[in-house]
């Protein structure tokens, strides 16, 4: 392993000092911020790169980090297995693009005094989902989602607009209970068990003493999670948030931060509480009802907004339950469906707030009608937004197509037909809400008084957007030189 | 009708979580799973692998010293977020604070205070650098030394406390308490171990545990001056009015 | 999977199929390239690149029809192995590349001076150039997999054909398209997934070890995946967008459109069936042990009234297997679809329209041959070979109809034909092969529709003689659908008659304008028409040749056919008496239909004018209304009020949008509080408002929309049994 | 009942946590919603500490040769350290927002910030409304 070894602790430290430098930046320096956040974010994306020589997806081909040198159930551990590594590069790779993205944007919707913090912050929340993923230890977990939920509070309501610091607001009133909710059931778990590790837990669980407080703590896992990961009835802050934030963060919340959240709850049933199987047959079922409500819910709920990012807000909420209901279903054909979904949701929504930024920053147009014809002045944006769109549809041979592919053939291997049926309303109302726009960027004249003049967004904002629809279109053609291994991934977290 | 709804919700609620008790351990039992597993290494072994009598701190610092760590990152987060909603404090710009300068408390609270702040002062650099020995820390210094700046500031005005502990100053020392945890972990990491491991490049095995007591102490010290910067800090922001191009209450 | 697997092991690698894919993605490459500023440039470029394809094609067909089938390994879009998009041809795959590839290259001709007309030319060329790239690519794979990626991405390709012109019609015409095309695709994944789980896999081919079961599931993955490749068929009902999207797209596009694109729906049906009749012997029928029986390996579905005609027990009841039963299905879909075609194509004005219709018509003999080749099991080589010809013959005619209206609307930018008149004077090189094509679809002796449907028929007897046989209830009905045939004919007869009398023979009227410059159709656009002409001549007069050249080596590749039959056609006298006279009956209907129609009153009854060639029908009777209606009705059952049927002036984004602004209040305002605010408070405000709501708003509007409510409901009803169903296997 | 009463201090804290919930949810006045949520903090806080007593344990503190078997769990307590800075964090926030919240709207109450809300939402629907 050598040097490799090192590496997880450094993916995640590394931007996490670095956001901490930026105070001391702020007086006389502060066009320093930015290029230093990028520069510690990139470090970031390379090792998390390189470690795709070291990890494969094999049972006992993982990178276990003991800090301070201290064995698993006394210290903590980082581990990443192929499943996580995964996850680490999705985030590390849309942070960066919406980091670079931000420098147009912030310098327009920020004001310059708050700038240093929003980077501070930016980075914060990025390295925070970096620890949150990588680490092996539930109560580790919690401080990483803390530093997460209060970095994305903040920055929702960064602008410091009325209806900015409203969301930001609601979106804490939501968000603290559930973190606190989390802490109760990671408090329940322990006076079970005795530990932290999860991999020790596991264990311990399968001992399947005090049930009734296992299945409990997993209930409250599930609301706790379920909040941060705006599943569907627990989804009211989410609309509000993803569309007043700022586009870059609006694209971060929307394809990184619910999506790590779903991500632990993979992880807990998986590889905690897999263990206890009382409880996760009982709430799974329970998990796919409601998900599957929500798929149906936020696709009726997208098609019928008026504001853009709100449509997309929404259409998060349905794909967020297109990856819960996968890991309802609990085979391995729906979970990879879902591990992939996860790369899928977090190009093609991150595009899309983007790209909905980019219409922003130029026009200030934010609602859809206003997108008529938008493809005569903008037309690499509007291209952009069309490919991502595919993706969300689930038209081939983009990475939407295959995730969906594996998610209705899980749910059929399952014996779940409903489910399938479900994914296939999913996709209907996601047409209708992605074909209304195209169609209204490109076949329609644009409304008297508007698309007069101007031009193409700049190329630090097209560039990450394109990056990521392209994304999201090689993701899917090339899908075989990873597809493999996540399936292979899959297997290995249900087993 | 909606309080007697509400109430039975919230005693439904009530009724399931007491229902939950009842079926957890007993309490205070030694043979409970949290008194019975992992627990025995942090009480017989913490002493002598940490350098720590405390064990407390020793579990702080030493073995969930990465929790310590995101803890101090989430202290800061919380004041890059107060700072990021509120505006920071700018240069040549006018602050009013609620107590408009000059400031006048009663004679007896300034008088008090004046005669209390040195105490409070060493009293809170007695319980950093005493943690590892006995009930205290980085942390809890550190909140001592912000309760005496918090005092400092009721007695003679926010004005006077802000400019006492500059903003630069604190913007220096804010970040203190990661960064030390990161140096000292890059430390450990080029020493040979793992990161956090408190030991340095080119250090003989025999001076090891002192140089993890020096480090711990290093780490308790940064802890202790970031917090209480932080503190001050979010009194300050939360304190403040600006005048003049402000939004207007 | 692991058939698929061994199929692909067992064909031998070509780089010709990527190679015909290729050509025309390079040469739209080369058109975006070129773009206005080379005009001439981008125009050759399509021309070659598809010529190009053409030759590819036609040396692709030679290989397989002498070596068996080619596969080609392509790497792309491969899910962990066992699904991968993946090129295999065969000789039915060949064959329909080689009609595609034969109408684009004469459709690039005629676009050299066509698209003076349009705008946007360069888009025109790039998404024509991939359209024939993803076609191709939907007749050169092996599984369903595949399929599915090259037929959706023809869909969405092809609708910017459709909404080229951009003008008002277009789009609404580009938006029922598109709304077809998604649901279809979505149907078919679904009856793709089904098949998935009936054989365990989604090669065209599936491997004797996998584990076929049958049943509602079978049953359900067959209508599925008849209605997904239905829509793109033309198939009655859902044929509704292609009488819209035909004329708006321009010439070109449509001949495209309707001379291949449809065909790639017949395609996948004939797909389907051949899958499914090649079910592996071993796991055929819950009987077992009756698999080998009279009629051949490939006909033991159809074995339950053959020796052990107590053998099915499952479909003891009808006497018909599985597979018999979707023929039959498919055989009175082909006879719906035909006759509405014929019906509704005899009282357009439009010429485009007309045409548009007639493919619906056609597509309906074309589907007839494939539920023959069901019907009959190994027996079918008769119904699959009528198929194939009518698809190479219609995919002749009909664009050479195509273009040449191209050319009608080039000169005379009019396309209705009671304002034409006259142009054969004018135009004479277009009327010729007008006229060729006219007599090509009507079926006149000499001309390639004459064998054609003289094989179709020559099949439905075969499946009456079948029915009779084996004393199926069928039989009567087939022997209705045969009438039903002969009447379709002579009413095509009667259409076509009437709109090559008004267009090039009748007086011209006084309405119409133009004729003072009037001249013949620029050289490059009659090459492209004549071309097609050519084609139809050449089918009909030497269809020995075709026969024994094309079609039977094609019917031999067939897994299962019977080969005496195979061998029966090969060497059919299509010229005898007997065939002969069966086309007086038809000419006589014709003749019958045309002169009353072209009297301009029928009879007056009151004040009522019945004129057979101008009949309008109420919209209600039109199959878009009824979807149209469902797909509002569904949309109140999430909102049931009054602006649901108010503001309904942008069709359903209106009305989504009208029920928005009910839902947003409800969700922003009643949701949230519920959810974080003061929930309780909220809950009991909630139920007061909808109780409120429902006594206010929804009693009048359920009592004014019953009707459509009731729809919704029988939607719901249906759709619920469905899932019940597969819930309960 | 089982160990209910052996588990008083769980007891309390269920009963803490109720409460807390109570006021998150039920009071119009922001301020006290976020009391209401360190309430709901403390009551998990109480729970993990108490998970670490034992019977006649004493502070896990090695100096005067206290003996290890007899020291309670030194682990819950390093937990609620954490988890008491992260509550100061949370409300250091949330402060930040009220006071930001405040000066624009003029209110603490929910339901008069919900009023403002419901002002935004056009009463007629989209597009002019009705007619």
């Amino acid at each position: 392993m050598g040097a490799y070894r090192h590496f997880p602790i450094l993916i995640i430290t590394v931007p996490l000092v670095t956001a901490v430098l930026m105070p001391a930046l702020s007086h006389r320096r502060e066009r320093l911020c930015m290029p230093l956040a990028a520069a510690a974010l990139s470090a970031s994306t390379v090792l998390t790169f390189l470690l795709y020589r070291v990890i494969r997806p094999a049972a006992d081909c993982f990178l276990s980090y003991r800090l301070g040198g201290w064995e698993p159930p006394w210290g903590i551990e980082i581990k990443v297995d192929f499943a996580g590594l995964f996850m680490l590069s999705v985030i590390c790779s849309v942070s960066l693009l919406c980091l670079v993205y931000s420098r147009k944007y912030i310098s327009k919707e920020v004001e310059p005094g708050k700038a240093f913090a929003y980077y501070s912050l930016f980075l914060l929340l990025s390295a925070a989902m970096l620890g949150f993923t990588a680490t092996g230890d539930v109560f580790n977990m919690f401080v990483f989602m803390e530093i997460l939920a209060l970095s994305s509070y903040a920055l929702v309501a960064v602008t410091g607009r009325r209806d900015a610091v409203r969301a930001a607001f609601k979106y804490l009133l939501m968000g603290a209970p559930s973190s606190i909710m989390v802490l109760l059931a990671i408090a329940l778990l322990y006076s079970s068990t005795g530990s932290l590790n999860m991999a020790h837990l596991k264990e311990l669980l399968a001992e399947g003493a005090y049930s009734r407080v296992v299945f409990a703590s997993l209930v409250f896992m599930i609301m706790g999670f379920g909040v941060k990961a705006a599943l569907f009835p627990l989804h009211g802050w989410l609309p509000d948030a993803h569309s007043i934030a700022p586009s870059p963060i609006s694209a971060m919340l929307s394809g990184l931060v619910v999506e790590v959240a779903v991500f632990a709850l993979l992880r807990l049933f998986f590889t905690v509480y897999g263990a206890a199987s009382g409880a996760v047959s009982g709430t799974s079922e329970a998990l796919g009802v409601t998900a599957a409500a929500g798929v149906l819910f936020g696709g009726v709920m997208a098609v019928l907004q008026k504001d853009f990012k709100m449509m997309i807000a929404y259409s998060t909420v349905s794909h967020i339950g297109y990856i819960a209901l996968g890991i309802s279903i609990m085979n391995e054909q729906a979970l990879t469906g879902a591990l992939y979904h996860l790369l899928d949701h977090g190009l093609a929504k991150g595009c899309f707030f983007l790209c909905a930024g980019a219409f922003i920053y130029e026009r200030d147009y934010r609602r859809i009608e206003q997108l008529k014809g938008a493809s005569r002045r903008m037309p690499l944006t509007c291209a952009a937004f069309a490919v991502a769109a595919l993706s969300v549809i689930g038209i081939p041979p983009t990475s939407g197509f295959i995730s969906k592919w594996y998610l209705i053939w899980g749910s059929v291997a399952g014996g779940k037909y409903l489910y399938a049926a479900v994914y296939l309303i999913g996709s209907i109302l996601a047409a209708t809400y992605c074909l209304r726009v195209i169609y209204y960027m490109f076949f329609l004249p644009p409304q008297p008084g508007t698309w007069e003049g101007g031009g193409e967004a700049p190329v630090l904002m097209l560039v990450p957007a394109w990056v990521l629809s392209l994304g999201t279109l090689l993701m899917g053609a090339l899908s075989f030189v990873i597809i493999g291994r996540v399936q292979e991934a899959a297997g290995l977290l249900l087993r | 009708m909606k309080k007697v709804v509400s109430l039975c919700f919230i005693g439904a609620l009530g009724v399931l979580l007491l229902m939950l008790v009842s079926s957890m351990p007993r309490m205070g039992d030694p043979g409970s799973p949290t008194n019975r597993r992992v627990v025995d290494r942090y009480l017989e072994k913490a002493e002598e692998e940490t350098g720590t009598e405390n064990v407390i701190t020793g579990v702080i610092l030493n073995y969930r010293g990465y929790d310590t760590m995101g803890e101090v990152t989430v202290i800061f987060t919380g004041l890059a977020a107060v700072l990021a909603v509120l505006g920071r404090e700018k240069r040549g710009r006018v602050y009013a604070y609620p107590d408009r300068s000059p400031v006048r408390s009663s004679i007896i609270v300034r008088s008090a205070a004046g005669f209390l702040l040195p105490f409070i002062a060493l009293f809170s650099l007695y319980t950093v650098l005493h943690g590892e020995i006995s009930p205290g820390g980085g942390f809890q210094g550190g909140a001592v030394m912000a309760a005496g700046m918090f005092l400092f500031a009721a007695a003679f005005g926010l004005w006077k406390a802000g400019r006492t502990v500059p903003p630069r100053l604190r913007f220096a020392v804010e970040g203190a308490a990661p960064i030390t945890f990161f140096l000292v972990g890059v430390a450990g990491l080029l020493g040979g171990g793992e990161f956090l491991a408190y030991m340095l490049p080119r250090v003989s095995a025999g001076l090891q545990p002192a140089l993890r007591t020096w480090l711990t102490l290093l780490v308790e010290g940064g802890i202790g001056a970031g917090g209480a910067m932080i503190f001050i800090s979010v009194l300050m922001a939360l304190a403040r009015e600006e005048v003049g191009g402000g939004q207007a209450a | 999977m692991s058939g698929h697997a061994a199929s692909a092991a067992a064909a031998a690698s070509s780089t010709l199929p990527p190679l015909a894919l290729l050509l025309p993605s390079l040469g739209a490459a080369a058109a975006a390239w070129a773009g206005e500023r080379r005009p001439r440039v981008r125009g050759w470029a399509a021309v070659l690149s598809t010529g190009a394809a053409f030759g590819v094609v036609l040396a692709l067909l030679v290989r397989v029809l002498d070596g068996g089938a080619v596969s080609f390994h392509l790497g792309l879009l491969d899910l962990g192995g066992s699904f991968l998009l993946d090129l295999g041809v065969d000789a039915v795959g060949a064959f329909f590349g080689l009609f595609a590839s034969i109408l684009w290259f004469a459709a690039s001709f005629h676009c050299l001076r066509y698209l003076e007309h349009e705008e946007r030319r360069t888009r025109f060329y790039l998404f024509m150039l991939l359209t024939e790239t993803a076609t191709l690519g939907v007749f050169f794979v092996q599984d369903f997999f595949s399929l599915f990626v090259f037929f959706e991405a023809m869909g969405l390709l092809a609708y910017m054909l459709v909404i080229h012109n951009e003008s008002e019609k277009a789009r609404a015409a580009a938006r029922k398209y598109l709304a077809m095309t998604v649901v279809g695709g979505l149907s078919l994944l679904g009856g793709i997934w089904l098949f998935l789980y009936y054989s365990g896999g989604v090669a065209f081919s599936p491997s004797a070890e996998s584990a076929w079961t049958t049943g509602p599931v079978k049953a359900l993955a067959l209508v599925f995946l008849l209605a997904g490749f239905g829509v793109k068929a033309g198939m009655v009902p859902l044929h509704v967008w292609l009488p819209d999207a035909h004329p708006a797209a321009p010439s070109p596009a449509s001949a495209l459109l309707s001379g291949v694109m449809i065909k790639a729906g017949a395609y996948g049906i004939i797909r389907t069936a051949l899958t499914f009749l090649s079910q592996p012997a071993s796991h055929g029928m819950e009987g077992g042990g009756h698999a080998v029986l009279g009629r051949g390996a490939l006909s033991l579905i159809a074995s339950g009234h053959g020796a052990g005609g107590e053998a099915a027990a499952g479909h003891a009841a009808s006497g018909m297997t599985g597979v018999q039963a979707l023929g039959f299905a498919v055989i009175w879909l082909g006879i719906a679809t035909m006759f509405t075609g014929m019906l509704l194509a005899l009282v357009q004005s439009d010429v485009k329209r007309t045409l548009a219709y007639s493919s619906v018509s056609q597509m309906g003999y074309i589907l007839l041959g494939a539920g023959c080749l069901s019907f009959l099991g190994a027996e079918g080589s008769m119904g699959m070979g009528g198929f194939l010809y009518h698809v190479i013959n219609h995919a002749f005619f009909k664009g050479c109809f195509f273009l040449a209206a191209g050319s009608l609307l080039f000169r005379s930018h009019e396309l209705d034909m009671y304002r034409m008149g006259g142009l054969w004077r004018k135009m004479p090189l277009t009327c010729l092969c007008w006229c060729l094509a006219a007599l090509g679809i009507m079926g006149i002796p000499l001309l390639n529709g004459f064998v054609s449907k003289t094989l179709l028929h020559h099949a439905v007897v075969e499946a009456h003689h079948l029915a009779g046989e084996s004393h199926l209830w069928a039989s009567g009905w087939i022997k209705l659908a045969e009438i039903l045939f002969i009447v379709t004919s002579g009413g095509t007869i009667a259409y076509i008659s009437k709109m090559t009398y008004y267009v090039f023979f009748a007086r011209p009227t006084e309405g119409g304008h133009h004729q003072g410059d009037l001249r013949e159709a620029p050289a490059w656009m009659v090459v492209g028409t004549s071309l097609l002409a050519l084609g139809v001549l050449f089918n009909g007069l030497l269809p020995g040749v075709m026969l024994r050249k094309l079609v039977t080596p094609v019917l031999s590749s067939v897994p299962g056919l019977d080969q005496h039959g195979v061998e029966h056609l090969a060497h059919m006298a299509v010229f005898s008496w007997a065939n002969l006279k069966e086309v007086l009956l038809p000419l006589l209907i014709g003749a019958a239909l045309f002169t009353l129609g072209a009297r301009r009153e029928l009879f007056r009854l009151k004040r009522v004018r019945l004129d057979l060639f101008r009949l309008r029908l109420p919209s209600w009777m039109g199959v878009d209304w009824w979807y149209l209606h469902a797909a509002r009705a569904s949309l109140a059952f999430l909102y049931i009020g009054r602006r649901v049927y108010g503001d309904a002036e942008d069709g359903l984004v209106k009305t989504a949008r009208s029920v928005a602004s009910r839902l947003v209040r409800l969700v922003r305002v009643d949701m949230k509080r519920l959810l974080w605010y003061r929930p309780m408070e909220a809950a009991s405000g909630l139920c007061g408002e909808v109780w409120t709501a429902l006594r206010r708003r929804a009693l009048p509007a359920v009592r004014e929309y019953q009707g459509d409510l009731a729809m919704g409901a029988l939607a719901l009803a249906v759709a619920l049994t469905l899932f019940l169903i597969m819930r309960l296997l | 009942m089982g160990r209910l009463l052996d588990n008083y201090h769980y007891a309390v804290a269920a009963v803490l946590f109720c409460t807390g919930f109570y006021s998150v949810i039920m009071r119009p006045n922001i301020i006290k919603k976020i009391i209401g949520l360190n309430i709901m903090e403390t009551s998990v806080f109480l729970l993990l500490v108490s998970l670490g007593w034992k019977e006649g344990g004493i502070a896990p503190i090695h100096a005067g040769g206290a003996e290890a078997a007899s020291m309670v769990n030194p682990l819950p307590q390093a937990l609620i350290l954490t988890g008491i800075v992260v509550a100061v964090s949370t409300t250091a926030v949330a402060l930040s927002l009220v006071i930001l919240l405040y000066r624009q709207y003029g209110t603490l109450d929910v339901d008069r910030l919900m009023r403002e809300e419901e002002l935004e939402v056009p009463a007629a629907g989209p597009e002019g409304g009705e007619g």
